[in-house]
């Protein structure tokens, strides 16, 4: 009955590890289930990277496409994210138009990439006015076990890191753009900014990466993103359980050194696939 | 017990939120204060948290003797409450039960046997759009609510299915409440214009009956401008009603 | 001894003449293929042929079928009928939920007519139940509790607080003492642990 | 698609009806349904055609307007497909089943006359890059009595012969800008060839053999079929096993030589029927729908 | 000029509840000029697949000034739905829904903030069981690292970072966070201690307009 | 503008009647009741099976059966040019070219009222995607318990002229469809149950004669028997990772 407990009174089931200080999957409150990263595998993108938060695995596949720069902004290229959690990642999701997860989750890459410069706009543009690089970023969970947003982002960071464009220059007679895939380069990286998510039980046990059961029995989830700086780019808490401004402190020092490793772990993988080339 | 109740007192009558605290303080009731307190009889808006008093609607603090508080609160949503009577529409014939809309979040149950003098063979005439008051037996947050048109007697006591004709409104339920104390004016004042029949449901649901369409009409009207007047601005409209205004 | 055998579904097993077709396989054409990935197992019962049988992993039922003893949790009431969600089919947890209904007649063998499911579950009660059919295109599983070892084997107060049974229809909270009535599940042993 | 309850004692007469070569109808293993088709019978398209068989009814319109030619192939044009499932066929039809069939159907259609084997594509060209012909090919389901696949492509075939696309003269204005211009003249227009669009043959097994133009209840007794798409000279242009059933394969090679077969047979019939109803012009006895 | 913690500089307010007819309860938030108008429709019959068991299900839905919904308004709509289900009671009323409809009427600023006001009195106004109130507050850091309370859209425009917190009136600590820019931990520590202190004033704006309503029947 | 490269033509010793390297593995999906990955050359499909439970929409014939769903998806970065967000016709077509190979060879009645959902993506297309979608689809179903007639295997072929390239990976499959005019053009695609030799899916295109067809469909059938080994080493392996032998009695 030990397992049926589990699925029958599964807050009670979390409750009794929760009093012992540790989870059911044997971690720690404060510990990260063991992240892993695999860049450059997909061979149709211009950068790829495959994150792995425990169970939860999310794919970033980057497309370089050429463009007319917006009116208002001719001497930048843009960057387009998207995240997608389709039918595959878990049962909770149906086939159809993205829900409101996926929505939220797209939104809030979209305003970490305008509000950090990961890249500089700028740096897309190939010719002002005439011509730029749009960065489709499409992000797509194949495994949902809890903590979307610290996977979206480091795997989007890897990807940007892993991603490399053709030389592209706009024939003088012609008037048209002309790729050379012999030459090609990597991205300039501006800011490094990594995830933390956490989930608050019971409206005052905080807990560091939850996974899908817990994220659904929390009663509040906070996503603190910071650069390597240690400033904050958003402290993003929908609502849910409230919260001494100390609590909010502990888990924006957390968010600081999980960026300290997560940015080791990226350079280490990127350097050895550089080598391995 | 005055300790207990002091702590109310300041504020009846005056206007309260949700998560305003009563708080008796436990050192002066300390001796038998379980007891005392136990003696507090909590009604709408207002819950009980260990030796605190906690407000969760908005509205206005009523007291009630020896030691009954609860929340006035002016809303238009109908929650059933056991023991209130109210108008239903019936929705659906299944099985041994009709389905009737009462407003509420949840259509509640009416079965055919309580009707006075229904017997399995003797099945009372009961069609779907019919109007019917009735009264909850059951009504809680776990529960289909259950109406009956009876009393514990088996009588019909004014229940039952309305006959042809009237018409049905809707008001807000602190109309309502207003409309079905005892001695209320509003009703005499209306009364004394022209005679009609009136059923008020506490759902916020009033039907009426006047000789002509025109004069249900008129009472209709009348009623639902009362929502938001003073007595003195009723009166004169009242008044000029009755002095062939219309 | 030989390393058991697996085999994945759609391998020949053997001939229907040597065996009968158990779980995880299917006849065709007088033989007896595989239909589930896992072990083969051969088992002889009597002197009739051996069963020949695959097998997976434990939990190898994955829909509640006729007869089936489940567990759910009542999920709303009225006075008809309970619904509830199956959680378990047997001991084995279910990925999705399937959603079932008890009928006010199903609730106990005696005196059916005298039933009123208020009085026999509430909302978030965990009852133990048996599968007696498949039901309708409109209707859920439906399932009974009319045997002394079904009903209600965890229930919560009021209070909110996890209450003890004290007859086959009453259960009391242990910090109110106020009683409530179940139709309360004779607890086999093995459920006396959670 | 529309689908019929069968029953099983149904279903064995039926099966050694099909295992002599005798259908409940009459027909053999080979046969289609009586067949009419009329041609030019939607006034408001550039081409039109009603086909029955049996009691399946289709009608099919085809509207050419100019576009853009896709970027992958710029000397060429484009058939676009539509086919609306009306809820007056099948109840089955009503609301979103109608839909999905309808898009699943369209799909299939474009796969099969969308290339250049079937359709000269670059005869629908203007001007290469910048303007083609596209035609739109409205299909309408009036009726479903099985076989829906042949009949339709029958009608499309019957369709396109009949449509008539306007000629059009480019002349250039001085800053080196294309103007086109529609010819007026009714009959100076454009023919399409349609020699070599195919017909679909579509084979349903039942018991061990197979019939072609199956009716709804010898489909409801088979598991699979096989939809080929032949053109006259018995080239297969495509293929598709439809159905929740499999076929060995043996029977799928049987069965491609008997749609081959079958659908040769079919082509020279159908052009000479449309090459003498255009020739009766005016004069021919117009069925109309009521038919 | 060194910010003074102790007062905050809000717009002012203005609130009026109950001005339609259909909904269950309905009101209208005002601060300065940015306004939003909200009904909510509940307790009601819920939708099967919907429906939870144990409590109530909350859809909160916002409309834009012009054109449809976006992806921006699905991020308010979660963090007003989420904020509005820790505030209310919902297992008074399981098996029911409750649906929040937010319509923006002007956009001068600190939105979400106002969206969080205007759902807390309707909430209020139709009387749904609510076990504390809750307020939004925007704060708006400029390049010189000034933290402006309130701010209207071109100060918006100007910061650097935006915060927006929802205050609890019981424990006045942070139900909600949503930000915008890059800010420092000092920073974020500072704005909340601001809106904290805001705070006070809203909840005794909520208390006189609850007042000004009951005034009738009092 | 998409800007990446296609490469080219046959590559290394393959012969032309020989399938790419495979790797496949089950069960990575930690959520999913079975998943399967498979990687043939470039091309690498995933696939999760979620189920059975309880059917969305009912009629009558769920009640003795079964519903097998299928969802096919190209990833947007998959494909050389970018793909939409929104489920395309081209998906949707796949899908049910998808469902039609699978269910034959899936024991739906012993589903009765329930569905199984089988979810698909490509996250590199090289190729040859729906043949290769069919084995995925197939053990992860074998990986989810799911009850089946026969392993179901998918093996694809370009034939251009006399040239029958089976397994073609994207440049030979769309490749020089361009130019031809000629005769004996055509894809063609087979799901076939090995031990039961029965084709559950056959989709072909382009023009050929119907000799040259069978003879595409019999390769086909040959290179999925190539296939079977490896499909089946898979099974097995995540079969005994997830549990060790039972007892003999």
């Amino acid at each position: 009955m030990a397992a049926g407990f589990k699925t029958a009174e599964p807050q009670e089931y979390h409750r009794s590890f929760l009093k012992e200080k540790c989870r059911p999957d044997g971690r720690e409150l404060g510990e990260f289930r063991p992240t892993t990263l695999n860049v450059g595998s997909i061979n149709t993108a211009n950068g790829s990277a495959l994150v792995k938060i425990g169970n939860t695995t999310v794919i970033c596949g980057i497309k370089a496409e050429l463009a007319v720069p917006t009116a208002d902004a001719p001497d930048k290229g843009y960057i387009v994210p998207n995240v997608d959690l389709p039918p595959l990642c878990s049962s909770r999701f149906r086939p159809g138009p993205p829900g409101e997860q996926a929505q939220v989750a797209s939104q809030f890459i979209a305003d970490i990439i305008d509000d950090t410069n990961i890249i500089k706009k700028e740096d897309l543009c190939i010719e002002k006015s005439k011509l730029c690089w749009v960065l489709y970023c499409d992000i797509m969970c194949l495994d949902y076990d809890g903590n979307l947003l610290d996977a979206c982002i480091i795997t989007l960071l890897a990807a940007l890191k892993n991603a490399q464009l053709p030389k592209v220059t706009i024939n003088k007679e012609t008037d048209l753009p002309e790729v050379d895939t012999q030459h090609k380069r990597h991205l300039q990286i501006n800011k490094h900014p990594v995830a933390s998510s956490f989930a608050v039980f019971d409206d005052e046990v905080i807990i560091v990466d939850p996974t899908t059961e817990e994220e659904s029995l929390a009663t509040a989830l906070i996503t603190a993103v910071t650069d390597e700086d240690d400033q904050l780019c958003a402290f993003h808490k929908p609502g849910g359980s409230s919260l001494l401004a100390e609590k909010l402190q502990d888990c924006v020092s957390r968010a600081v050194t999980r960026n300290r490793e997560i940015n080791k772990l990226i350079d280490k993988v990127t350097e050895s696939k550089k080598s391995s080339k | 017990m005055n300790a207990i109740h002091s702590c109310f007192k300041a504020q009846i009558g005056e206007v309260v939120l949700p998560g305003d605290v009563f708080q008796f303080d436990v050192s002066s009731v300390e001796e038998d204060s379980n007891i005392k307190s136990e003696k507090i009889v909590c009604g709408p808006g207002l819950r009980r948290n260990g030796d605190e008093i906690l407000v969760y609607k908005s509205g206005i603090l009523r007291h009630k003797q020896p030691s009954m508080y609860w929340i006035d609160s002016q809303q238009k949503r109908y929650v059933p409450v056991k023991g209130e009577s109210v108008i239903g529409i019936v929705t659906a014939k299944s099985g041994d039960i009709f389905k009737v809309d009462v407003g509420g979040s949840e259509q509640a149950s009416l079965s055919y046997l309580a009707f006075e003098g229904a017997t399995k063979r003797n099945r009372p005439n009961v069609q779907v759009g019919d109007l019917v008051y009735a009264q909850f037996i059951i009504a809680n947050k776990d529960m289909e609510p259950e109406l009956v048109c009876i009393d514990s007697c088996g009588r019909a006591n004014g229940m039952g299915v309305f006959g042809a004709g009237g018409f049905l409104f809707k008001v807000s339920l602190g109309l309502v409440r207003r409309l079905l104390a005892p001695q209320s004016e509003m009703v005499k004042d209306l009364e004394k214009i022209f005679p009609f029949e009136m059923v008020v449901g506490l759902n916020g649901r009033v039907w009426v009956k006047a000789k002509s369409v025109q004069q249900t009409l008129i009472i209709a009207n009348l009623l639902e401008s009362c929502e938001n007047m003073t007595a003195q601005q009723r009166r004169a409209l009242f008044k000029r009603v009755a002095e062939g205004a219309l | 001894m030989s390393p058991m055998k697996l085999c994945v579904p759609g391998e020949r097993l053997c001939s229907v003449e040597d065996c009968i077709s158990g779980a995880g396989t299917y006849q065709r054409h007088g033989s007896i293929f595989a239909s589930l990935a896992g072990y083969v197992i051969r088992r002889n019962e009597g002197e009739e042929l051996p069963m020949i049988s695959v097998v997976k992993e434990t939990e190898a039922q994955l829909l509640p079928d006729v007869g089936a003893i489940v567990t759910c949790k009542v999920t709303s009431i009225n006075p008809r009928f309970a619904k509830v969600h199956i959680l378990y089919v047997g001991s084995t947890p279910l990925k999705d939920r399937f959603r079932g209904t008890i009928r006010k007649e199903d609730v106990r063998a005696t005196e059916k007519d005298k039933v009123e499911t208020y009085k026999s579950f509430r909302p978030g009660d965990i009852v133990l139940a048996k599968v007696i059919s498949l039901g309708d295109v409109q209707s859920n599983y439906l399932l009974t509790t009319a045997e002394n070892e079904l009903g209600v084997v965890v229930a919560h107060s009021e209070a909110g607080v996890q209450m003890v049974p004290i007859s086959w229809c009453e259960m009391q909270c242990p910090r109110t003492h106020n009683k409530e009535f179940r139709k309360v599940a004779r607890v086999q042993p093995e459920y006396l642990q959670a | 698609m529309a689908t019929i309850q069968v029953s099983e004692a149904e279903k064995v007469y039926i099966m050694h009806g099909v295992r002599d070569d005798l259908r409940v109808d009459g027909r053999g293993c080979e046969d289609y349904r009586h067949m009419e088709i009329e041609t030019d019978v939607v006034s408001n398209t550039d081409g039109s055609a009603k086909v029955r068989l049996g009691l399946t009814d289709i009608l099919v319109g085809i509207k050419a307007e100019i576009g853009r030619p896709r970027p992958m192939a710029p000397d060429e044009g484009y058939l676009e497909f539509f086919v609306d499932c009306s809820a007056n066929a099948t109840p089955e039809f009503e609301g979103r089943g109608g839909e999905e069939l309808g898009m699943e159907l369209s799909n299939s259609l474009y796969k099969v006359f969308n290339n250049r084997h079937s359709v000269d594509l670059r005869s629908l060209s203007i001007c290469p890059g910048e303007h083609c012909w596209v035609l739109y090919v409205d299909v309408l389901l009036l009726q479903c009595d099985g076989n829906l696949f042949d009949a339709m492509s029958i009608s499309i075939k019957a369709a396109l012969f009949n449509t008539r696309i306007p000629r059009v003269h480019i002349s250039e204005d001085e800053e080196g800008g294309k103007e086109i211009e529609l010819s007026d003249d009714p009959y100076d227009c454009m023919r399409l060839n349609v020699e070599n669009v195919p017909c679909i043959v579509t084979l349903s097994k039942i018991g061990h053999r197979h019939v072609v133009d199956a009716t709804l209840q010898e489909k409801a007794c088979s598991v699979a079929s096989l939809l080929i798409s032949v053109t006259h000279r018995g080239t297969v242009t495509c293929v598709r096993k439809l159905g929740g059933g499999s076929l060995d394969p043996d029977s799928i090679f049987e069965m491609t030589e008997t749609g081959k077969r079958v659908g040769k047979i079919l082509h020279g019939p159908l052009m000479e029927l449309l090459q003498k109803e255009e020739s009766l012009g005016k004069e021919r006895m117009k069925v109309g729908f009521l038919a | 000029m060194e910010l003074d913690i102790n007062s905050p500089v809000l717009r002012e307010f203005g609130s009026e509840q109950s001005l339609l007819s259909k909904p269950d309860g309905s009101a209208t938030f005002m601060q300065g000029d940015t306004s939003v108008m909200v009904g909510v429709y509940g307790p009601a019959e819920v939708k099967v697949n919907k429906e939870i068991y144990d409590r109530a299900t909350l859809e909160v839905l916002i409309q834009p000034k012009s054109g449809m919904p976006s992806v921006r308004e699905r991020t308010r709509e979660q963090c007003v739905r989420e904020t509005c289900e820790a505030a209310l009671l919902s297992t008074l009323h399981p098996r029911s829904s409750l649906t929040l409809v937010l319509q923006v009427v002007h956009d001068d600023g600190s939105l979400l903030a106002c969206c969080l006001n205007a759902a807390c009195m309707v909430l209020m106004d139709a009387g749904l069981p609510m076990s504390r109130l809750f307020c939004g507050v925007t704060c708006a850091i400029d390049a010189e690292g000034q933290i402006i309370t309130d701010p209207t859209a071109q100060q918006e425009k100007e910061s650097r970072a935006l915060l927006t917190f929802a205050i609890d009136s019981k424990e006045h600590n942070v139900m909600m966070s949503s930000t915008k820019g890059s800010f420092s931990m000092k920073e974020m520590q500072q704005c909340i201690a601001v809106s904290q202190k805001a705070s006070e004033r809203i909840f005794q704006f909520y208390r006189d307009s609850v007042k000004r309503r009951y005034s009738k029947i009092l | 503008m998409p800007i990446t490269e296609v490469s080219s033509s046959r590559q290394g010793s393959r012969g032309n009647g020989d399938v790419r390297p495979l790797f496949a593995r089950c069960g990575l999906v930690s959520q999913a009741k079975g998943s399967a990955y498979l990687e043939a050359g470039n091309t690498k499909v995933i696939c999760s099976v979620y189920g059975p439970r309880e059917t969305e929409r009912k009629d009558e014939t769920d009640m003795k059966s079964g519903r097998l769903v299928c969802d096919f998806r190209l990833a947007p970065f998959s494909c050389p040019k970018r793909g939409a967000w929104i489920q395309s016709a081209e998906e949707r077509d796949l899908s049910t070219g998808l469902a039609e190979s699978m269910q034959p060879g899936v024991c739906l009645h012993r589903y009765p009222r329930a569905q199984i959902d089988v979810n698909v993506v490509v996250l590199e297309n090289d190729g040859s995607v729906l043949a290769h979608a069919v084995t995925c689809a197939s053990m992860a179903l074998a990986d989810a318990g799911i009850e089946m007639y026969d392993t179901v295997l998918g093996c694809a072929l370009r034939q251009d002229g006399d040239r029958c390239l089976v397994d073609p990976d994207l440049a030979e499959e769309q490749g020089s469809v361009r130019e031809s005019y000629g005769e004996n053009q055509g894809r063609v695609a087979v799901a076939l149950l090995p031990n039961l030799n029965q084709i559950s899916g056959l989709q072909a295109d382009g023009e050929m004669r119907a000799d040259t067809l069978t003879a595409a469909v019999r390769m086909c059938v040959e290179g999925c028997h190539k296939l079977y080994p490896v499909v089946q080493q898979a099974i097995l392996r995540a079969v005994k990772r997830k549990a060790p032998p039972p007892p003999e009695k």
